[in-house]
């Protein structure tokens, strides 16, 4: 039987993720263009694209960026699904940043010296247990969802910027116990190398072979993190669609109505922080992976609101949106200093730290300048625009 | 031009070579056989002075706008900025032209995190680090810098910089170590206060700049039987969110005769006018290099109670003195309108390895990052023109370290605001330490 | 005793600091609803005018703390201009965000005049302290007070005998509500931002007196959030009254937590206000004085 | 015609007239006012009970009560034989109550289709996990109740607007959205609180009548609330009327009509002539 | 007079909503306007009272005028000190607020007669004036809407909007809101009353207007409205036949002529 494209014939197509083979075709290109990025110089058989895909820095906030992604779904899960605007992402973040390095990372020891003998003694300065990434990878995931689990039931007293607050205080609680776990965490200011990548014995932060392709770290680490990403992209997006999701969305609009609608507020709460955390523990566990160190102070109320940022600017309580936002946020620095670069711009200094304003300086204005403007213009987000052009190329090439 | 070179002929001194050839590097491309891979080009340097020159790319990781060492983070670039712009004015270094540019230019906010990703975002870009700031900030780009055999003059005197297995023998440090800066401080107050035992507090930001000077500190003391501290601190940068609201009160109740204070200008200052407002005014601190900024001689309020208790270590000596050296950064100073400060000395002091290794380098015919890495690690006959005695990086720790430090008081009448008062000096408890391991106490 | 007097003395300066900028924030979350990330900004903005008038030009200090209020107000009122009006009927979360990246952008140009070493504010207080049965107070510490406790009584009688305190309100609930009783809403919104403003300013000016001012005041700044919201978010008393607990709270722990409690970790008296904060919002989820969000079906 | 009856959707009831809902002497007060004060009521299977009663009465708080949204001081709440007093809202709606609220409590930012599916909660029987993986159960599940949905909102006539969201809807559809998700909880109690508000006549005779089929094609009993006497009337099996919270008269349509005190307190003089069906 | 000609509406730039309205409110009258839900009723009360703006509306055609001067594109503040107050749909009122912080509120551009009206509405609704300290968010539904039009009652109008005041009100109170209408107008304030009950409309007002799809469809003095059969029909429910009953309506009907 042929059916005409689009139409549907199954309720199940109605709510599936792509609702037409032009939706399928165009998420393939995609995937296939992302994919063509992240490897670079390493594909010579298609000389003329190469200038077009990333290397060097670039490859490094691209690695960044897919990481980010992953947080900010979560994010998205407990602020845009569930309407419980959280500002204590960074906490969770930093809980599964540990959790990795701890697990995955090597023990450190170091000579100090004995001040009764005046001796050099060895130390443990970090404990570290070599894990494979298959443990440390979930364990860290876990680890932030038992801490949602542990500040759901407190978010459940409490409504709009109050419950913000409450999470706020947990980023300063997080980074105060991130400080002083010394041995776990390297302390504030120092740090700690991040839990090491490596997947049965395949390392992710050294160049290397793969299925006969040359890649580099930041290559593989790129391509780890969008397989991850595709999976708990869609993950996100079936739970968006099922049961659960409509649950939250009901709580965020109107919580007591949901309440009449035979939802248990609590439960759901609960689960929006705890899948919302297993994000977040996941994204911190892998986000520094590319620079290899972390450092306690990182996980502070600036972190969070980065998030917010990509939240919002993306498009509250949608999937691709948060992935939108999580790259726009993370390439705008570089966006910015490749802004700060023009002719335009020529009463900043060529000296790196004189004249009227310095590139510092105008990376941070214009940083800021450029979320107060897009907030001014397009409240929507950048999911919003992307919808607006959507409906304008509609079904091309597929269009008849 | 000539009549510029005239100017600088200090600069010009240590680059005799360089100043022979101008005629020539001018209208001639450079050396072909000479190899370089990344941070290095055959042509010329956007902006060059000498056209003819290729042009080396440094790059500079430091803290610019809100960190803790904000303050000297920018005399600090600063003066590597104008070091170059005077090498090179005087006609570069046989044939090339090195330079900081805004772009290889990092703010890592004193973040060891942002630090490793601004190494990572320059990796490809420079040919090395003409300033990396920070202890844990350099240790954490490492691996990056091994990784790509990059080669990087700290803004940090970390003892492990000695080290080998340490630093990869990446890390070209000027100077004595915090450890033993701490122990000639220790030692030289001991001696300014009539040899009669004192008790004091200390007063450290976390990580090895404050656990490096806190042990000089404590393995001094423990020789001269001053015994342990009566309040130990780890103060936490402000600027990190950490605040001084603990500190002082600790401070007013142990009531410390010295306080060794381990931070950034501002703590000290907020410490100290804290100290005072609550009425303790017969104490001392003594500050390492790092903790003391010349802004604070602006403050009218609190540079006279300074004055009275201010008594700092540094790894050279100030702004005012008359070396070479000193006066070839006056000059440069002046000519690019910069005001004196501590920090413009140490910028500029750092440089000299460079210097040296890169004169070496283009000699070898090899501006490979590998080759230049390996030269590094083994560097000899390094001139800092008199602001330091010449050094090597050869052979052990214990060889190569330097030892001596210098003590200054708080004066608002001198350039820097610092007054030294003594000349270069080793005590007997840096000159006996054996350098077995970087300093740490456990 | 005396310590514990000492750490009390300090703790009620300090509030009138945290009070200060926590009633910016309850200002234009009265009129808003918005939380005012760039609250810090405008502290460091307004405190440089000062130090400007006061060091740099050398005017008298109460001259130049009034030139600096009135620049401080135009400040707010610029900013609430060019950039918040354009927000009206947005979600309060987007400008919520949206006065974060007005505080980085007013940060660096504050930083920027500023530069980046610690400076001297000006004021006539200097080191000066009063002894008083033992106890040493600051005369800047002082200064804070007194000036506080006219801050706040102005404003209070500003709220209560103009009728824009009640039209500040009705928008904060309803700005199309606020609109078809003639409110100006425009105006209402400038004016909260240049009490806001001028405020901060304040903060500014009794946070860089004494060692001197620079850019961390930023950071006490954000301290005042605890305050708000301990206090509740809209209650002008709250704001005075969370200003206290929480600073006496943080200088208590300052004092004594190091000595009888050190397992809680070092610089656990700057995670105070948040303890605090969390306390209270256990018990009273709308905070000490919030209004209660009116729930029907 | 509708192409299937709603019973072929939807579980119907006995409509044998037994007590579903039993309410005795409930008394409620909020800091010194007496929103109810000794309601007593029955609601019989197959039965459209109508409360009505001037602004302020109290009729919501006795749904509220019922609801498990306001927890009445004193008296008893049962529901199919349980007392549900003290039971979370989400728990007495598992046993079968659905509501329509006074000012609709739509979700705004969700489409029809989903506010619809939002109803079917409880009869999604999947979990998180599945959820998240959406292979089997949770796919099959959401088929089999979407089904139901598409059946409602064809007995609703709102097909049209199935994937709008429901915060662009003329008022009139999104009161018939709001009874649409309280059907889809197939209910064995429907609470409506002022269906035809705000209505014209046009939307209340529809209302009245997606009222009268679910009643006879359901058997379920409906406790209404409404200010249209007119339509109150004619639907009515019971009426009781309060007043202050306290009940001022109770039985049929045309008793309640031709009572005094309800007249004083509650319809006006002039009413009649308004509503020339009314009392005799 | 207040006056609408020609007046064009369109949100968000895309959806037209109202397709030229031309509509008078004379000095002292009371002018009904009735229309099926989305009609774009509301609609034109915000392009008068200058609240299209928070709705992403504009006013795009046309001109609204009181007394030949053009109040089009004005910000509302100036609206209502010009003498138009609006109680608008759905209550609107200050949930957090006091039932008299909310009245006092209405006064905010007439301040000097604040104690006069205040004494006026309550005498209006007795109602609000037992409990002034009340929170206005627990008042039941109609007590809200008594505070809605008390509160705009507050500043004096020369012309009252009121967006479907008896929406949610008890027989009685719907006509004593109707009466207190006519006694509002008595005292002098035009009234443009728009309502889904317009068997009461139509009672008290002069004139009437009957709007679709943002058309104005009919226009007449409300006594001949009143006899108009399509009008009886579907705003009265009064056909031919008399009034039937709610329990046994048709499912489909007549068509309305002015669709046709
Ligand atoms: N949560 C609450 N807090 C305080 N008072 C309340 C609350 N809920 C209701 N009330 C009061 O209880 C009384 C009854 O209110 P309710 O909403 O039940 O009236 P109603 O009969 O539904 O009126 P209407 O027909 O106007 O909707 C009112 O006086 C109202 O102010
Ligand atoms: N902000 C808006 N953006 C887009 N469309 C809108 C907006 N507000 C109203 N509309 C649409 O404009 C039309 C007219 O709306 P309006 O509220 O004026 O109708 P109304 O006649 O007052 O209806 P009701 O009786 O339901 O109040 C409706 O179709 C509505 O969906
Ligand atoms: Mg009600
Ligand atoms: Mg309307």
């Amino acid at each position: 039987m042929r059916l005409r494209p689009g139409l549907i014939a199954d309720y199940r197509d109605d709510v599936a993720v792509f609702r037409s083979n032009v939706a399928r075709f165009w998420f393939a290109v995609l995937l296939v263009a992302v994919v063509v990025l992240g490897l670079g110089g390493t594909l010579p058989l298609i000389p003329g694209l190469v200038d077009f895909t990333l290397t060097g820095d670039l490859l490094l906030i691209a690695v960044t960026a897919v990481f980010a992604s992953i947080g900010a779904i979560g994010l998205n899960i407990v602020t845009g699904f569930a309407g419980q605007v959280s500002l204590g992402h960074a906490f969770f973040l930093g809980v599964g940043a540990f959790t990795g390095a701890i697990l995955g990372g090597t023990e450190v020891t170091r000579q100090v010296v004995d001040l009764s003998t005046g001796q050099f003694v060895e130390r443990t300065m970090l404990v570290g247990y070599d894990l494979d990434l298959i443990i440390w990878l979930p364990a860290a995931g876990l680890a932030a969802a038992f801490m949602g689990l542990i500040v759901a039931p407190v978010a459940f007293r409490l409504r709009g910027l109050y419950l913000a607050f409450v999470t706020l205080g947990l980023v300063f609680i997080g980074e105060h116990v991130f400080r002083e776990a010394t041995v776990l965490t390297g302390g504030v200011g120092v740090g700690r190398p991040t839990g090491v990548p490596s997947l049965f014995g395949l390392r992710f932060d050294e160049a290397g072979e793969v299925f006969g392709i040359f890649l580099s770290k930041h290559q593989k680490l790129f391509f780890l993190g969008l397989a991850l990403l595709v999976v708990l992209g869609f993950v996100a997006k079936n739970l968006a669609r099922s049961r659960v999701g409509r649950a939250l969305a009901a709580i965020r609009d109107r919580d007591i109505a949901a309440e009449m609608m035979g939802i248990p507020l609590a439960r759901y709460k609960m689960i929006a922080f705890v899948v919302s955390s297993f994000y977040a523990g996941v994204a911190g566990a892998l986000l520094y992976t590319a620079v290899g160190q972390l450092e306690p102070g990182s996980f502070n109320l600036l972190l969070s609101i980065e998030f917010i940022a990509m939240v919002l600017i993306g498009g509250v309580a949608t999937v691709s949106g948060s992935i939108m936002g999580a790259v726009f946020i993370t390439f705008l620095p570089r966006l910015v200093k490749w802004l700060a670069g023009f002719w335009m711009f020529g009463f900043i200094s060529d000296s790196p730290t004189g004249g009227l304003v310095t590139l510092a300086q105008m990376e941070l204005i214009l940083f800021g300048g450029l979320i107060v403007v897009f907030l001014i213009l397009e409240p929507l987000g950048l999911y919003g625009i992307w919808i607006r052009i959507r409906n304008y190329w509609k079904a091309w090439p597929f269009s008849y | 031009g000539d009549d510029d070179a005239e100017t600088t002929t200090t600069t010009a001194a240590t680059t005799t070579t360089v100043a022979g050839t101008t005629a020539a590097t001018t209208t001639l491309p450079p050396e072909p056989e000479v190899a370089f891979d990344l941070g290095v080009t055959p042509s010329p340097c956007a902006d060059a002075v000498n056209e003819g020159n290729g042009c080396i790319y440094l790059g500079v990781i430091s803290d610019l706008t809100d960190g803790p060492f904000a303050p000297l983070g920018v005399p600090l670039t600063q003066a590597q900025e104008d070091f170059w712009a005077e090498v090179n004015a005087a006609g570069g270094i046989d044939g090339w032209d090195v330079v900081i540019t805004a772009e290889n230019t990092i703010d890592a906010h004193y973040d060891p995190t942002q630090t490793a990703e601004g190494a990572v975002t320059l990796a490809d870009r420079v040919l090395g680090l003409a300033q990396s700031l920070g202890t844990p900030q350099t240790l954490g780009a490492l691996p990056t810098l091994v990784e790509g055999d990059i080669v990087a003059a700290p803004a940090t005197w970390f003892s492990g910089w000695a080290f080998t297995d340490v630093d990869a023998g990446l890390i070209m440090e000027s100077g004595a170590p915090y450890c033993f800066e701490a122990m000639n401080g220790m030692e030289g107050l001991y001696d300014l206060r009539g040899g009669t035992p004192f008790t004091w507090a200390l007063v450290a930001f976390p990580g090895d700049y404050g656990g490096d000077y806190g042990a000089g500190a404590k393995i001094a003391a423990a020789q001269l039987g001053l015994g342990d501290p009566v309040a130990e601190i780890l103060q936490i940068p402000v600027s990190f969110g950490g605040s001084v609201a603990e500190t002082v009160p600790a401070l007013l109740a142990a009531q410390p005769d010295v306080i060794v204070m381990v931070t950034g200008p501002t703590e000290m200052a907020q410490v100290a006018g804290g100290l005072f407002q609550n009425g303790m005014t017969s104490f001392q601190i003594l500050g390492a290099g790092p903790t003391w900024n010349v802004a604070l001689k602006g403050n009218a309020d609190l540079m006279p109670l300074l004055e009275a208790v201010y008594v700092g270590t540094s790894p050279w000596a100030g702004w005012d003195t008359d070396t070479e050296g000193h006066a070839a950064m006056r000059a440069a100073a002046e000519n690019h309108g910069r005001t004196p400060s501590g920090s413009y000395v140490a910028g500029w002091t750092w440089q000299y390895p460079w210097l040296a290794l890169l004169t070496e380098a283009i000699a070898s015919g090899d501006l490979t990052r590998s080759n230049v890495a390996a030269i590094a690690a083994t560097l000899e006959d390094i001139d800092y023109q008199g602001i330091l005695p010449t050094r090597t990086y050869a052979g052990t720790p214990n060889d190569h370290v330097v030892r001596s430090t210098f003590l200054n008081q708080a004066d608002a009448d001198t350039s820097d605001g610092l007054n030294p008062l003594t000349d270069a000096f080793v005590g007997t408890i840096a000159a006996d330490f054996d350098l077995a391991a970087p300093c740490f106490v456990g | 005793m005396t310590q514990f007097l000492q750490a009390l003395v300090n703790g009620v300066s300090l509030a009138s600091i945290y009070a200060l900028i926590a009633l910016g924030f309850v200002i234009i979350y009265k009129s808003m609803q918005v939380l005012n990330f760039a609250q810090p900004a405008l502290l460091l903005l307004g405190g440089y005018w000062v130090l400007y008038f006061a060091t740099v030009w050398g005017w008298a200090f109460p001259l130049a703390i009034v030139v600096g209020a009135l620049f401080a107000a135009a400040t707010g009122v610029i900013v609430e201009r060019t950039t918040l009006r354009p927000m009206v009927g947005k979600p309060v979360f987007a400008v919520a965000i949206l006065t974060i990246g007005l505080n980085t952008v007013i940060s660096v140009i504050a930083l920027d005049l500023m530069g980046v070493e610690i400076r001297q504010m000006g004021d006539p207080w200097g080191f000066g302290f009063v002894e008083f049965g033992g106890l040493n107070i600051a005369h800047r510490q002082i200064a804070a007070i007194v000036a506080v406790a006219v801050l706040v009584g102005l404003l209070l009688a500003f709220f209560k005998y103009s009728r824009l305190g009640l039209a500040m309100r009705a928008t904060a609930f309803d700005q199309e509500v606020a609109l078809t009783q003639g409110v100006s809403v425009s105006t209402v919104f400038a004016l909260s931002w240049a009490i806001a403003a001028v405020l901060a300013m304040f903060g500014g000016v009794f946070l860089g007196s004494g060692v001197g001012f620079e850019r961390s005041a930023a950071v006490t700044a954000l301290k005042a959030l605890p305050v708000v919201v301990v206090g509740g978010l809209d209650s002008i008393a709250g704001a005075i009254v969370g200003a206290l607990l929480v600073a006496v709270s943080e200088t208590l722990a300052a004092t004594y937590q190091p000595e009888y409690a050190p397992f809680l970790g070092k610089g656990f008296s700057q995670l105070v206000p948040y303890v605090v904060m969390l306390l209270v919002l256990l018990f009273k989820p709308y905070g000490l004085f919030g209004t209660k969000e009116i729930e029907r079906v | 015609m509708r192409a299937r009856l709603l019973h072929e959707i939807l579980p119907a009831a006995e409509a044998d007239g037994s007590p579903l809902l039993e309410i005795e002497d409930v008394h409620l007060s909020f800091a010194g006012v007496k929103a109810i004060d000794g309601v007593t009521l029955t609601v019989r299977r197959g039965e459209v009970f109508a409360v009505i009663g001037p602004n302020g009465a109290g009729k919501t708080s006795i749904f509220n009560c019922i609801s498990g949204v306001y927890h009445p001081g004193r008296g008893s709440i049962r529901f199919g034989g349980r007392d549900i007093i003290g039971m979370r809202p989400d728990r007495i709606a598992d046993l079968g109550v659905a509501r329509t609220f006074q000012n609709i409590e739509l979700f705004p930012q969700l489409t029809v289709l989903d506010n619809l599916m939002l109803g079917r909660h409880q009869h999604l029987h999947y979990g998180t996990p599945a959820a998240m993986i959406r292979f089997g159960r949770a796919a099959r599940e959401e088929a089999r109740n979407r089904e139901v949905v598409e059946g409602i909102i064809e007995f609703l006539d709102i097909q049209q607007h199935r994937k709008s969201f429901v915060a662009m809807l003329p008022y009139g559809i999104q009161k018939r959205v709001e009874l649409g998700r309280a059907l889809a909880m197939a209910p064995k109690l429907l609470l409506l609180d002022e269906p035809a508000a705000g209505m014209n006549l046009e939307e209340t005779e529809d209302m009245a009548r997606f009222i009268t089929d679910i009643r006879h094609e359901l058997g379920i009993g409906i406790l209404l609330v409404d200010h249209d006497m007119h339509m109150v009337m004619d639907l009515a099996d019971t009426v009781l009327a309060i007043d202050f919270g306290r009940p001022i008269a109770v039985g049929t349509p045309r008793e309640i009509q031709a009572n005094q005190d309800v007249i004083r307190a509650y319809l006006g003089q002039e009413h009649a002539v308004a509503d020339p069906g009314g009392a005799a | 007079m207040l006056a609408l000609k020609n007046v064009e509406v369109v949100y968000s730039d895309v959806i037209l909503v109202l397709r030229g309205i031309s509509l008078e409110v004379p000095d002292g009258k009371i002018v009904a306007l009735l229309g099926a839900n989305g009609a774009g009723k509301s609609t034109t009360l915000r392009a008068i009272s200058g609240l299209l703006d928070v709705h992403r509306g504009d006013l795009t055609k046309g001109q609204i005028t009181l007394d030949e001067h053009r109040i089009d594109h004005l910000p509302p503040a100036k609206v209502v000190k010009l003498g138009i107050g609006q109680a608008l749909e759905g209550r609107r009122i200050l949930a957090e607020l006091t039932v008299e912080e909310n009245l006092r509120l209405g006064a905010h551009t007439a301040r000097k007669t604040l104690d006069v009206n205040l004494a006026r509405v309550y005498e209006l609704f007795p109602q609000l004036k037992e409990r002034p300290r009340f929170t206005a968010g627990y008042l039941s539904g109609g007590q809200q809407q008594m505070l809605a039009i008390g509160r705009a009652l507050m500043s004096s109008p020369r012309f009252l909007l009121l967006d479907e005041p008896s929406l949610g009100l008890a027989p009685l109170l719907v006509q004593q809101i109707r009466d207190i209408i006519v006694e509002i107008n008595r005292q002098g304030t035009g009234v443009l009353l728009v309502e889904q009950n317009a068997t009461m409309a139509l009672s008290i007002a002069h004139h009437g207007y009957i709007m679709e799809t943002g058309k104005i469809v009919m226009d007449k003095p409300a006594r001949e409205l009143l006899d108009d059969e399509d009008v009886r029909e579907f705003y009265l429910g009064l056909s031919s036949e008399g009034s039937k009953s709610f329990a046994e309506v048709k499912h489909y009907r007549r068509k309305k002529r002015w669709l046709s």
